[in-house]
């Protein structure tokens, strides 16, 4: 089977991933599958009230994989989804860096964005990643955000 | 023995990314049944260990999960605090 | 200013869309967006009780373009939003083919999210295109659904 | 002079992608002046134009944006008549 998480220093190729999500594992074309829904974060230069040069991403060995793989599992279980894909980068990263890849694949485009939102949503509040950015006035950890928090709760209810 | 991780800024602030404990020998601990228990000893460290252990925001797993305090720990265990994550 | 709306009969790059996205229109790259949700609608084998073998879109030229742009601008008036493509194909396609993509960048992934959605479900129900698709039994025009007309009333509370 | 274009279905089943009708000079549609007016007078042409142009769903466009049956006529206008849209 493909790889589903990847936790990993190098920057991701989104062209590759959105093709491996199209084939299916024995190379032949995914033709069921009518909808693609890709997302990807990227380091902004901006945030929390300075301007931002770069960060560091921290993380927890092994309990990053397994988070990730566990909101995963939970949204296949809430939506009939074809691939899904998270890659999320550790270490230096400079403006602009790719930092979070998440791609699903469905029959319905529904599923597939619901799936894609509810996967990010749950990575921004579960999966234990801690950005230090560099900032005008100097390095910082970021603050967790209520909105974060709020985004994830509402699939609580759904 | 348990392994005791810290990460972020907590790691940063305790200046310290890894405790062993031995919670059958260490006369600090032989009382600890529980995570919440855990936190409590070790924010009797000192001033600067109690006053970042004892947030309300600090988030607790055990073995890779995210649990609360109430979760009994065993030998083997491996505990991890850490500050709320802000990855994506 | 770079293109916001393409119909096309040729096919599209999703690499390249996507490179688009990230670049401001002078070349340079786009920092101050933080997320890039994309949308990738596809020929499915599969559709309204038949096995597709393929289809063929037909749309009503000039009026297309204008719907497109319409969606957008709304789509924009609603949310924050960094750079907005749509490209939607005509003319004959096989199985697995792209049909329609979307890609909105913004500040936050929230909007991006949201955009690409209201963008998606307006398109299924304003945008004059229609799918005759060749199936086991035959040819047929493809019947508009409920579900789309839902999905698309949904903004209306919002 | 209006321009009357069909599309998808619709344009089959009439077997007429477009017509052009002068709104003043053409006897038929001197006492046209809405869009449903138009409809209604198009759909008395046969039994097939009654069945195919009665239908509820049927949307309409006047000028390339979709609006509804109160929308009045003008010299000049490029006017549409086609099945629920069914792209993306």
């Amino acid at each position: 089977m493909d790889e589903m998480i990847s936790v990993q220093t190098q920057d991701f190729d989104m062209a590759a991933e959105y093709q491996a999500l199209l084939a299916n594992t024995d190379g032949t074309s995914n033709s069921s599958d009518g909808a693609v829904v890709t997302f990807v974060g990227l380091v902004r230069d901006y945030n929390q009230g300075n301007h931002v040069e770069g960060l560091t991403l921290e993380h927890y060995p092994g309990m990053t994989e397994k988070a990730l793989e566990d909101i995963v599992v939970a949204a296949q279980s809430k939506w009939p989804l074809g691939k899904v894909r998270v890659i999320h980068r550790i270490g230096k990263l400079a403006l602009s860096d790719q930092i979070v890849f998440v791609g699903v694949t469905s029959k319905h485009r529904e599923a597939a964005f619901e799936a894609t939102q509810f996967i990010m949503d749950f990575l921004k509040n579960k999966a234990p990643f801690w950005k230090k950015e560099v900032t005008n006035i100097g390095e910082r950890w970021v603050e967790a955000e209520d909105k974060d928090v709020k985004a994830q709760q509402r699939w609580d209810k759904a | 023995m348990i392994k005791v991780l810290f990460f972020a800024q907590l790691r940063e602030q305790l200046n310290c990314a890894e405790l062993t404990i031995n919670l059958a020998e260490d006369t600090r601990f032989t009382a600890v049944s529980t995570l919440e228990q855990l936190r409590t000893e070790l924010a009797l460290t000192d001033d600067n260990w109690q006053s970042c252990l004892q947030t309300g925001k600090l988030l607790m797993a055990v073995n890779q999960t995210i649990v609360d305090g109430n979760q009994v720990l065993k030998d083997g265990d491996e505990v991890a605090f850490f500050p709320p994550v802000t990855g994506g």
